[in-house]
C-alpha cells in the first residue's frame, strides 16, 4: 500500500515535532534539568549528580545532546527510570502489553456497537428504543470516566459481589483473566460505543437525506437494507477517522480504569511516575502513546482509502 | 433488526451468567493471610523500590527492630556491643538463621549487605561516609568501624534488608536487579511471587526457619491503587487486614467496617504527628510572643475532630506524643481565642487601620503564605480559618511535594502543616530534633533552629549511648519545645488496623505497626 | 410528522437552555444564592437537611454554598478554554481554508500534529514540570483543544469557497478581510456554536478528571475538587451521595445542556459535510 | 386501459414558512405504451407528482387522492408490497445522477442492484448483468465502466448507468424526471433518444418531467403543463406545438429561442401565499374580472383540456 | 476594450510530481464596449476559466491582459481597483451567488459601501437599480432562498450595476433557468446593452442563445478559439 508522499512526510513532521517537544520540554522547565530528567524521587549526593550530568552530556551543546537524545530513541533507548529501577523501555513494553488487552477489545467491541446502535438511531430516531440507547449514550458520554468506573466498581463488584476488584488476574487461568478484564473493558467500551455512537448517529442523519437513499428506496429497497447496504458504508467514514482519535482518547481513559481497578498498566504507570515525579517514565509514556497514535493514524488511513474509493483516487 | 437485538441480548446474558457461576469457585485450605495495602510497590526490588523493603522485613529482616514498647532490639542481631567511644560496634548474628534455600546467614552476607547499601543507596550516604571498616569477628560476628562516634547505629540499621550474598554478588548490576519470582529470605516467611500484574505479593513459609514456627501458612499482599476500592474489598472478604506504612485505616471509614461484625482494630498512639511550622528566620513568626499567641488561636478540640476523628488526643506544648519512649509531660495545648487576641495585643500587633488585619510591627497588615500540599489541604485550610478568626491574613499556596521540599530549603515561606513519620521522630537526636536542627538537610527536615541551646541538646544527644543521659536529655529537648514553640503539634493521632476477627495474637510496634515478625508468627486463625 | 420532530428538537433545545442559563446564573449570582460563606462551618459529615440542603463535608463546610461558588471555577474553566480554543480553530480553519495552497499545508500540518499529541498524557507531563493551576490547565487546553474545530471550519470554508457568492465578492472588490468575515463566518456560524458547547463540555470534564488525579489546584473550589475531596475523605465509602453526586450531576447535567444546545443547531443544518459529525471529544 | 391513473392529486408540504400546497387536485392518466410529457417551471410541482407516485415523499407530506397503478391503488398498498413495485414496476431517473448513485460503491454494482432486491441474484452475477445492461447502453468499455465509481464518470455517463439500472427488470412504468438538466446540448439529444429507444424495446410507457420543451417534443405523446401546482393544459404532443391554447402555454412557447425569445412579463406566484381565482391571471394579457376571482376548471375542447375561461 | 493577447493557462495537480494538463493555449482576442463576444464549447472546456482570466480573478500562466491599454497585471492599486469595478462577472449560479445569510438588503449595501455612497443616498440607489432589473422592494428584506432562480440572479445583476461597470463576463447566466426565465433574462441583458453601452463577454454552451445574444462569435475546443463570426 502506497501512500501520497504528503500524508506520510505529515506523520514524519508530527513525530519529529513530539520527539523534540519531548526533548525539549524538561530542559526548557524551570529548575535543575538532572532533575528534570531523572524525576524528583531520584535523591543522591552531589558528586553522583555531577556523575550523572556528566553521562548524560547536560554539559554539551544543546545541539549535540538533541543528537544523541535522537540516536538513543531509534535504539528504543528511553533512558532508565530510577525509580523502577529498570529501563523505560523495557518498563513501557511489559505495562503496553496489558493496556493493550484491555484497549484492543473495548476499541473493536465499542466501534462496533457504537457504530450499530447509532446508526439505528440516527436512522430511525422515533422509536422509543432508540430514544433509550440515546439518552442512555448521552449520559455516559456527558460523565468523567472515573465516575463511573467507581460507580460501577462498587456495583457490580462489591454490592453484587461479581467480579474482583483489582488486578487483572489472580490464578492467571483464562476465565479467571476474563473475570478481571470483564468490568474495565465494559466501561471502555461503553465510552468508546457513546462516543463512535454519537458521530454515527450524526453522519447518519446527514446521510439519509441524500439524494441516493431516495434513489435506493426507488430500487425498491426496504428500510433496514438501505441503512446497511447503503448508508452504513458512507455514513461509517467519520466513525473510522475517530478510529485512530480513539486511540489516543482510550489510552488516556484506560489511566482512570486502571487506577480504579488497581491494573498494572500504562495508566498507572503514568499515575506511579506523577506520583513520584518519575520524567524519564512520563516522558517515555507521552512517546509511546504519541506513536500509538500515529500508528493508529497510518492505519485509519489504509482504512478510510480501502473503504472510500474517492480517497483512493485522489493519490 | 428486532430479531438482531434479541440476539444480541441473548449473547450478553450468557456471558453475564457464565461470570456469574464463575464467582462460586473455591478457594484452598490452608491459611491464608491477606493484607490489602495501598502501598503500591512500583517493581521488585527489594533495595529501591519504595515499598517492597518494607514488605521485605519479614522475609530479610534487619539486624535490630523495634519492640512493642518502643525500645531498639536485636533481630537477626542477638547481641549488639558499642565500644565506650560509641565508634566501633560489634554485632553478633542469631546463629539459627538460614535462607529459604538452606544455607547458613553469615557474618560475610552482612558485610555484603552492609557495604552494598553503603555504596548504592543514596539516602544511605552517612554510612559510605562514616564508614572507615567492616570486618567479621568469629564465626558470627560483625564489627562496624566508625571514623566518628555514632550512638544510634542499631535505630539506624533496623531498616535494611539482609540480602544473601550467595545470590547477589552473581547478579550484574545489582543496582538495577528485580526479581518478580521467588527472592531468598531468612525470615519466617520468604517471597514467592511479586505479581504486580495481579497486584499480589505473595509470601510463603520458610522451610528452614528454625524461630517460633507461624501458625499461617501463607501471606498474600494485595495491593490496591484507591483506598476506597481497598476499603471495600476488605468489607467484601477480599482481603483480612490493612497495612500502610506510618498511616493509619481511613478513620472515615472505620464506622462502616465496624458495622459489618467481622472487623476488629488494633489501636496504637503514633509516634508521629502532624504539626504547624514556622519560618523561625522570618518575621513576624520569629517572635515568640506571636507564636505563643498563635498556639492559643488554633482550636485543637475541632481540627482532633474533624481532621482525625477523634482518633487521638489533644496535644502538648512539648510536642512530642506520649507514645514516645521518655515522654515528658508539659502543658496541654489550648485553644482560648480572647487569649489569642489579648497576647497579639500585648505582642504589639493591632488591627490599628480597621480593616480586620492586624499590623506587623512594621505596621503592615500581617499576610502570611502557607504552602500547601495536596494531602495537608483540609488541615491547612482549617489552620487558615483560625488564624483569620484572630485577624491573621493567610494566603494558601499550592505546592506539590517537590515544590514544598525546595521552597522550605530556601526558606521561601511564613508558615506550613507538615507530618512527621515515627522514623523521623527518632533519627538523628530522635524527639523530633531531626525536623529542626538547622544543620541537617532532608526531603522532610525543616531546619529552622539554630538556637545554640537546642543544638547543645541534640549534639548531647548524639553523643551518648546511656540510657540514662538520653532520659535526661529527652525531657529537656521537650521542655524547650514547650517553651520555645518553635513549631506546634495540631493533634495526636492513632494508628488504626482492621483485621479480621479470625486471625488473633496482633502484636503491633510503634514503627511498622502491625508488620513485624512477632506479630506474623504468633497470628493465629481462630474459626 | 415533521411537527413531531420540530417539537423534539425544541424539547431538547429548550431543556439545554433552561440548564444552561440556570448554570450560568448560579455561577453569576453565587453570592445571593449560597446561604453560606464558603468559610462558614459546621458540624461535619451531616446529611442534608433544611438547613443545609446538601449537607455538610468534612470539616463542616455546607456543601451547597461548595457547590454554588464551586460552579464558578468550573464554568470558568470550561467556557474559557472553549471560547479560546474554539477562536483559535476558527481562525486556523477559516485562513486555511480560504486561502489554501501553502498557507492550507502548512496550517492543517500543524493542526495534525497536535491531533495526535495524546492530550491528557500531556497535560500530565505538563502539570508534573509545571505546578498545576487554574490558569495552566486553561491554557494548555486551549492549546490542545483546537484542532477538530479547525479541521472542520476548514472543510467547510473550502466548501463555501468554491460557492459562487464568495467569487462574486472577490469579483467585486471586497477585500480578503471583508470576505472571511463578513462572508463566510456568518455561514460556519452553525458549525461554531456546537464546536463550542463540546469543546466546552470535554474542558470541563477533562478538569474534573485531572482533580481526581490530584493533578488540580486543591485551594480552589471547583466541582471536580469538591468529588476530589470526596472521594479522599471517604465521602464515597460511606455512601455520602449529596456530597459528590450534585458535583458529578453537575457536570454531567452542565455538559448534558451543551450538548443538546448543540443537537439544536446541529440539526437545523443538513449536508453540511462527512466532518461536522467528527466531534473528538478527547477527555 | 390505462396504466396509471391519478385522480385528485392534493400534496401538501408543512414547512416552517407554512403549508405549501405543491400539487393541487391534479387528475391525469399514462396509457400503455406512451410517453407523458409533464412541462412546467422549476418549483410548480412536477417532480412532487413522480415522487407521490412512487410514495417516496419526504415525512412533511400530507397526500390525497388515489393513484391507480395496474388496477392497484399505490396509496393504499403497504410498505413491502410498494418496495416490490419500486424499481421491477415502475423505475425512476433522477435529475442529478451524480448524487443519486452512491459514492462509495462501483457503478456495477449500483446498476446490477435491481436483480439483487427483486430476483435474489448473487453479486457476481448481477455485475455480469449490468455489464451487459451498460453495453446496451453504448458505454465503451462496459467491463472495466462497472469497476469505476461515480466520481471518476461524467454527469452523462452516470446518467446512462442510470438509465441503464432503470431498465434493467424491464419496468412497466419510467419516470424520467428532468433526465438531462445540466448536460450539454449534444449529450442531451443522445440520452433522450437512448432512452427513448429502450423504452419502446421494453414496450413500456414513460413519465417524462422537464422543463425543456425541445426534449418533450422529441419523444412525448402527450403534453401536460403545470403552472403553480395545476395542470393548466393537456394535450397531445403535436397539437401544442402548432396550437397552444392557454395563454401560459402560448407564453411558453414564445419564450423558445426559435420564436425570438419573448418573454412572458411578471413572476409565478408563490406557493404558499393563497391567489385567488386563475393562477395564470397576474402574467396573463387576456385576464379579465373573472379571472381575478373564479377559479377556472378544466375545459374539455377535443381531445385535450384547457383551464381558462376563454374556452368556457 | 479589453484585449486578451496570447493567453495560456494551464492546471496542474499532484504532488509532488505535478500533472499538467493545458487549458488554454495562445488565446487571443479584443473584447469592445457595447458588443457582446459569444464564446462557445463544450463543458470543461475552459470557457469560465478564460472569462476568470478576464475579470483577473485569475491569473494566466502566461500572456498579457489589457484594459483600455494598460497591462492589468502592470496596475497600480487605485487604477485596479477601478479595473476591479469597471469589469464585472455574472455567475452561472443564481442561488450560490449571493450570501444565503444575508438578507437582500445587506447584499445590496455592502456594495454601497465599499463604494463610499454616503448612507442617506443608498436607499434611492438601491430602489433605482432594483426597477432597472424588474424587481420590486418587496424582496429587500428576503433572503436568497426564499427567491426563485430568476429572481436571484437579478439581484446578483443589480449588484453588479451598483458599480457602474463597463464591461461584464456573463458565464452561463441562463442555464440553469427555466425557459420562460430564461428569455426574461436575456431580454434584460439586451436592453441593459442597450441603455448603459455594456460589454459582454457571454458563455454559453447553448448556440441558439449565443447566436441571438452575440454580435461576434468564438468556439473554444482543445485550448484554441476559433472566431466563426467577426462582429
Amino acid at each position: 500500500m502506497v501512500f501520497p508522499a504528503k500524508k506520510v512526510l505529515r506523520y514524519i513532521f508530527a513525530l519529529f515535532f513530539i520527539v523534540s517537544l519531548n526533548f525539549f520540554l524538561p530542559r526548557a522547565m524551570p529548575g535543575d534539568p538532572v532533575i528534570n530528567l531523572l524525576g524528583e524521587d531520584f535523591i543522591a549526593g552531589k558528586e553522583a549528580v555531577e556523575k550523572i550530568r556528566e553521562e548524560l552530556g547536560l554539559n554539551r551543546p544543546i545541539l549535540v545532546q538533541y543528537a544523541s537524545y535522537w540516536k538513543n530513541l531509534l535504539r528504543f533507548d528511553f533512558g532508565y527510570s530510577y525509580h523502577f529501577r529498570a529501563r523505560v523501555s523495557s518498563l513501557i513494553i511489559s505495562r503496553l502489553k496489558w493496556t493493550f488487552i484491555l484497549v484492543a477489545p473495548s476499541l473493536i467491541l465499542g466501534t462496533i456497537i457504537g457504530a450499530l446502535a447509532g446508526s439505528l438511531a440516527g436512522w430511525k430516531r422515533k422509536s422509543k428504543g432508540n430514544t433509550f440507547s440515546f439518552l442512555f449514550f448521552l449520559f455516559i458520554y456527558c460523565s468523567p470516566p472515573f465516575f463511573i468506573s467507581l460507580l460501577l466498581l462498587y456495583f457490580f463488584g462489591f454490592r453484587l459481589g461479581l467480579f474482583p476488584l483489582k488486578g487483572f488476574y489472580t490464578t492467571g487461568n483464562w476465565i479467571d483473566i476474563l473475570k478481571h478484564l470483564f468490568l474495565p473493558v465494559l466501561i471502555m467500551t461503553l465510552f468508546s460505543a457513546s462516543r463512535n455512537y454519537m458521530v454515527m448517529r450524526g453522519s447518519v442523519l446527514q446521510e439519509k437525506e441524500k439524494l441516493y437513499v431516495w434513489y435506493a428506496r426507488a430500487k425498491g429497497h426496504l428500510e433496514d437494507s438501505i441503512l446497511f447496504q447503503h448508508v452504513f458504508k458512507n455514513a461509517s467514514l467519520p466513525v473510522i477517522t475517530l478510529f485512530a482519535l480513539d486511540f489516543g482518547f482510550l489510552f488516556s481513559g484506560a489511566l482512570f480504569i486502571e487506577i480504579v481497578f488497581s491494573l498494572n498498566g500504562m495508566g498507572t504507570l503514568i499515575y506511579q511516575s506523577i506520583l513520584s515525579r518519575d520524567y524519564p517514565v512520563l516522558q517515555g509514556t507521552f512517546l509511546t502513546i504519541s506513536f500509538m497514535v500515529i500508528i493508529a493514524n497510518y492505519l485509519t488511513d489504509w482504512i478510510y482509502n480501502w473503504i472510500d474509493p474517492r480517497v483512493r483516487a485522489n493519490r | 433488526m428486532i430479531q438482531h437485538k434479541k440476539k444480541i441480548a441473548i449473547v450478553l446474558l450468557t456471558v453475564f451468567s457464565l461470570f456469574f457461576l464463575m464467582t462460586f469457585v473455591s478457594h484452598g485450605e490452608e491459611v491464608v493471610l491477606r493484607i490489602g495495602s495501598p502501598n503500591m510497590v512500583s517493581t521488585a526490588n527489594l533495595v529501591f523500590d519504595d515499598y517492597l523493603p518494607v514488605f521485605a522485613h519479614i522475609s530479610n529482616p534487619p539486624l535490630t527492630k523495634m519492640n512493642t514498647e518502643g525500645q531498639i532490639v536485636g533481630q537477626s542481631a542477638k547481641l549488639i556491643e558499642v565500644s565506650s567511644d560509641n565508634t566501633t560496634w560489634t554485632f553478633h548474628l542469631n546463629d539459627s538463621l538460614y535462607w529459604s534455600d538452606g544455607q547458613k546467614v553469615t557474618p560475610q552476607d552482612v558485610k555484603f549487605t552492609i557495604e552494598f547499601i553503603a555504596q548504592n543507596v543514596p539516602w544511605a550516604g552517612w554510612l559510605k561516609e562514616g564508614l572507615q571498616d567492616i570486618s567479621i569477628q568469629g564465626p558470627n560476628a560483625v564489627v562496624l568501624k566508625f571514623k566518628k562516634p555514632h550512638t544510634q547505629i542499631n535505630r539506624d540499621l533496623s531498616s535494611y534488608n539482609l540480602l544473601p550474598k550467595h545470590i547477589w554478588e552473581k547478579v550484574e548490576s545489582p543496582q538495577d536487579y528485580s526479581n518478580p519470582g521467588e527472592n531468598i529470605g531468612c525470615g519466617p516467611f520468604y517471597i514467592k511471587k511479586v505479581d504486580l500484574n495481579a497486584g499480589i505479593i505473595t509470601m510463603e513459609k520458610n522451610p528452614y526457619w528454625k524461630g517460633q514456627t507461624p501458625q499461617i501458612g501463607k501471606i498474600e499482599i494485595h495491593l490496591y491503587n484507591n483506598v476506597d476500592v481497598l476499603s471495600l474489598a476488605l468489607e467484601k472478604g477480599d482481603v483480612d487486614t490493612y497495612y500502610r506504612y506510618a498511616s493509619s485505616y481511613p478513620y472515615q471509614n472505620i464506622e462502616r467496617l465496624k458495622k459489618t461484625g467481622r472487623f476488629d482494630f488494633v489501636e496504637k498512639l503514633n509516634i508521629g504527628l502532624y504539626f504547624l511550622a514556622f519560618n523561625l528566620k522570618r518575621t513576624p513568626m520569629s517572635d515568640f510572643k506571636f507564636r505563643e499567641a498563635i498556639s492559643y488561636a488554633i482550636n485543637y478540640p475541632e481540627i482532633l475532630k474533624l481532621d482525625g476523628l477523634d482518633y487521638g488526643n489533644l496535644p502538648a506544648r512539648g510536642f512530642v506524643p506520649n507514645s514516645m519512649d521518655h515522654f515528658f509531660e508539659t502543658e496541654l495545648l489550648t485553644y482560648d481565642l480572647e487569649k489569642a487576641n489579648r497576647l497579639l495585643g500585648e505582642a504589639g500587633y493591632i488591627d490599628s487601620d480597621k480593616n480586620g488585619i492586624r499590623e506587623d510591627l512594621a505596621g503592615k497588615d500581617i499576610n502570611l503564605t502557607m504552602l500547601v500540599e495536596p494531602d495537608y489541604v483540609r488541615r491547612s485550610e482549617l489552620i487558615k480559618y483560625y488564624l483569620e478568626e484572630v485577624g491573621i491574613k493567610v494566603t494558601m499556596k499550592n505546592v506539590d511535594e517537590s515544590t514544598w521540599i525546595a521552597l522550605k530549603d530556601q526558606y521561601e515561606y511564613d508558615i506550613t502543616v507538615t507530618r512527621t513519620t515515627p522514623w523521623g521522630m527518632m533519627v538523628h537526636g530522635g524527639w523530633g530534633t531531626a525536623y529542626f536542627d538547622s544543620r541537617r538537610t532532608g526531603e522532610g527536615v525543616l531546619h529552622i533552629i539554630d538556637d545554640p541551646i537546642f543544638l547543645g541538646l541534640v549534639d548531647g544527644l548524639l553523643s551518648t549511648t546511656d540510657p540514662g543521659k538520653i532520659k535526661e536529655l529527652a525531657h529537656s529537648v521537650q521542655s524547650y519545645y514547650a517553651e520555645n514553640i518553635p513549631a506546634i503539634a495540631l493533634y495526636w493521632n492513632m494508628i488504626i488496623t482492621p483485621f479480621n476477627r479470625e486471625f488473633t495474637g496482633w502484636q503491633p510496634d510503634p514503627l511498622f505497626g502491625i508488620y513485624n515478625i512477632d506479630n506474623f508468627v504468633n497470628l493465629k486463625k481462630v474459626f | 410528522m415533521k411537527d413531531l420532530i420540530f417539537q423534539r428538537k425544541k424539547y431538547f433545545t429548550r431543556i439545554g437552555g433552561f440548564l444552561f442559563i440556570l448554570f450560568l446564573l448560579i455561577a453569576i449570582f453565587s453570592h445571593f444564592i449560597a446561604p453560606f460563606q464558603l468559610r462558614d462551618r459546621f458540624d461535619p459529615f451531616l446529611p442534608p437537611g433544611l438547613k443545609h440542603l446538601l449537607g455538610t463535608n468534612d470539616i463542616g463546610n455546607d456543601l451547597f454554598t461548595e457547590f454554588v461558588y464551586g460552579s464558578r471555577t468550573t464554568l470558568l474553566v470550561g467556557l474559557l478554554t472553549g471560547a479560546f480554543a474554539v477562536s483559535i480553530g476558527v481562525l486556523v480553519g477559516l485562513f486555511a481554508g480560504y486561502h489554501g495552497g501553502v498557507i492550507d499545508e502548512l496550517l492543517m500540518g500543524i493542526t495534525d500534529v497536535v491531533l495526535i499529541i495524546p492530550r491528557i498524557p500531556l497535560i500530565i507531563v505538563l502539570s508534573a514540570f509545571l505546578r498545576p493551576s487554574v490558569g495552566l490547565m486553561i491554557l494548555v487546553m486551549s492549546i490542545l483543544w483546537w484542532t477538530s474545530t479547525a479541521r472542520i471550519i476548514r472543510s467547510r470554508t473550502m466548501q463555501i469557497r468554491s460557492m459562487g457568492f464568495v467569487e462574486s465578492a472577490r469579483c467585486l472588490g471586497f477585500s480578503s478581510w471583508h470576505i472571511l468575515f463578513y462572508e463566510i463566518l456568518p455561514n460556519i456560524v452553525m458549525i461554531i456554536i456546537p464546536e463550542f458547547l463540546i469543546t466546552v463540555a470535554s474542558a470541563m470534564i477533562s478538569e474534573a478528571s485531572l482533580s481526581f488525579l490530584g493533578l488540580g489546584d486543591p485551594t480552589l473550589k471547583s466541582w471536580g475538587m469538591m468529588i476530589h475531596h470526596a472521594f479522599q475523605r471517604g465521602g464515597f465509602l460511606n455512601g455520602m451521595w449529596w456530597w459528590y453526586i450534585p458535583p458529578g450531576i453537575g457536570i454531567t447535567l452542565f455538559v448534558l445542556s451543551m450538548v443538546f444546545l448543540s443537537f439544536a443547531f446541529e440539526e437545523t443544518e443538513i449536508g453540511i459535510g462527512e466532518e461536522v459529525a467528527i466531534v473528538p471529544f478527547n477527555r | 386501459m390505462s396504466l396509471l391513473t391519478v385522480e385528485r392529486l392534493n400534496v401538501v408540504f408543512t414547512t416552517y414558512q407554512g403549508k405549501v400546497k405543491a400539487v393541487k387536485n391534479v387528475s391525469m392518466t399514462i396509457n400503455y405504451q406512451e410517453t407523458l410529457a409533464l412541462i412546467g417551471e422549476t418549483g410548480c410541482g412536477k417532480s412532487v407528482i413522480a415522487q407521490s407516485i412512487l410514495r417516496l415523499l419526504p415525512n412533511n407530506a400530507q397526500i390525497n387522492g388515489s393513484i391507480i397503478f395496474q388496477g392497484r391503488d399505490l396509496l393504499l398498498v403497504d410498505e413491502k408490497t410498494m418496495a416490490s413495485i419500486r424499481g421491477k414496476e415502475i423505475a425512476i431517473i433522477f435529475q442529478n445522477p451524480s448524487l443519486a448513485l452512491n459514492p462509495v460503491y462501483s457503478i456495477g454494482w449500483q446498476v446490477g442492484e435491481p436483480f439483487r432486491i427483486h430476483q435474489g441474484v448473487d453479486r457476481n452475477q448481477s455485475i455480469q448483468e449490468s455489464v451487459r445492461l451498460l453495453s446496451y447502453m453504448k458505454f465503451d468499455k462496459p467491463e472495466s465502466a462497472v469497476k469505476m465509481y461515480p466520481f471518476e464518470f461524467s454527469g452523462g455517463m452516470n446518467q446512462r448507468a442510470l438509465i441503464a439500472s432503470a431498465l434493467a427488470l424491464h419496468p412497466n412504468l419510467i419516470i424520467a424526471d428532468e433526465p438531462t438538466q445540466g448536460l450539454d446540448r449534444t449529450l442531451i439529444k443522445q440520452i433522450i433518444e437512448q432512452l427513448d429507444r429502450a423504452r419502446k424495446i421494453h414496450s413500456s410507457s414513460m413519465l417524462l418531467i422537464t422543463h425543456d420543451l425541445t426534449v418533450a417534443r422529441s419523444i412525448s405523446d402527450w403534453i401536460m403543463v403545470m403552472y403553480a401546482g395545476e395542470i393548466v393544459e393537456q394535450v397531445p404532443t403535436l397539437d401544442f406545438f402548432q396550437s397552444p391554447m392557454h395563454p401560459y402555454s402560448q407564453g411558453l412557447l414564445r419564450s423558445l429561442p426559435e420564436n425570438g425569445f419573448h418573454p412572458i412579463p411578471g413572476q409565478s406566484p408563490s406557493m404558499i401565499e393563497n391567489l385567488s381565482g386563475c393562477q395564470f391571471h397576474p402574467r396573463c394579457q387576456w385576464a379579465r374580472e373573472q379571472c381575478r376571482w373564479e377559479k377556472p376548471g378544466l375545459f374539455p375542447i377535443n381531445r385535450r383540456m384547457v383551464r381558462c375561461f376563454l374556452y368556457d | 476594450m479589453i484585449e486578451l493577447q496570447n493567453i495560456f493557462y494551464e492546471y496542474s495537480k499532484g504532488w509532488p510530481r505535478k500533472q499538467h494538463q493545458i487549458v488554454l493555449s495562445d488565446i487571443s482576442v479584443k473584447l469592445c464596449m457595447g458588443k457582446t463576444f459569444g464564446l462557445m464549447g463544450h463543458s470543461g472546456t475552459g470557457k469560465t476559466t478564460l472569462g476568470k482570466i478576464v475579470v483577473g480573478l485569475i491569473k494566466p500562466y502566461l500572456g498579457k491582459i489589457s484594459f483600455h491599454g494598460k497591462d492589468i497585471s502592470q496596475l497600480a492599486s487605485p487604477d485596479w481597483l477601478f479595473f476591479r469595478r469597471k469589469v464585472q462577472m455574472l455567475f452561472q449560479d443564481p442561488q450560490g451567488s449571493l450570501n444565503p445569510k444575508k438578507r437582500i438588503d445587506a447584499s445590496l449595501r455592502d456594495i454601497l459601501n465599499i463604494t463610499k455612497i454616503p448612507f442617506n443616498q443608498q436607499k434611492q440607489a438601491i430602489e433605482d437599480v432594483l426597477k432597472t432589473v424588474g424587481l420590486s422592494t418587496d424582496f429587500l428584506l428576503r433572503y436568497p432562498a426564499q427567491l426563485s432562480g430568476g429572481q436571484n440572479q437579478r439581484i446578483s445583476l443589480a449588484r453588479i450595476l451598483l458599480l457602474k461597470p463597463e464591461f461584464i463576463v456573463l458565464d452561463e447566466p441562463t442555464s440553469a433557468l427555466d425557459i420562460s426565465v430564461q428569455a426574461q433574462i436575456l431580454f434584460l441583458l439586451r436592453e441593459l446593452q442597450k441603455n448603459h453601452g455594456l460589454g459582454y463577454l457571454f458563455i454559453s454552451h447553448d448556440p441558439e442563445v449565443i447566436q441571438y445574444m452575440s454580435h461576434s462569435i468564438g468556439i473554444l475546443k482543445d485550448g484554441n478559439l476559433d472566431i466563426i463570426q467577426e462582429g
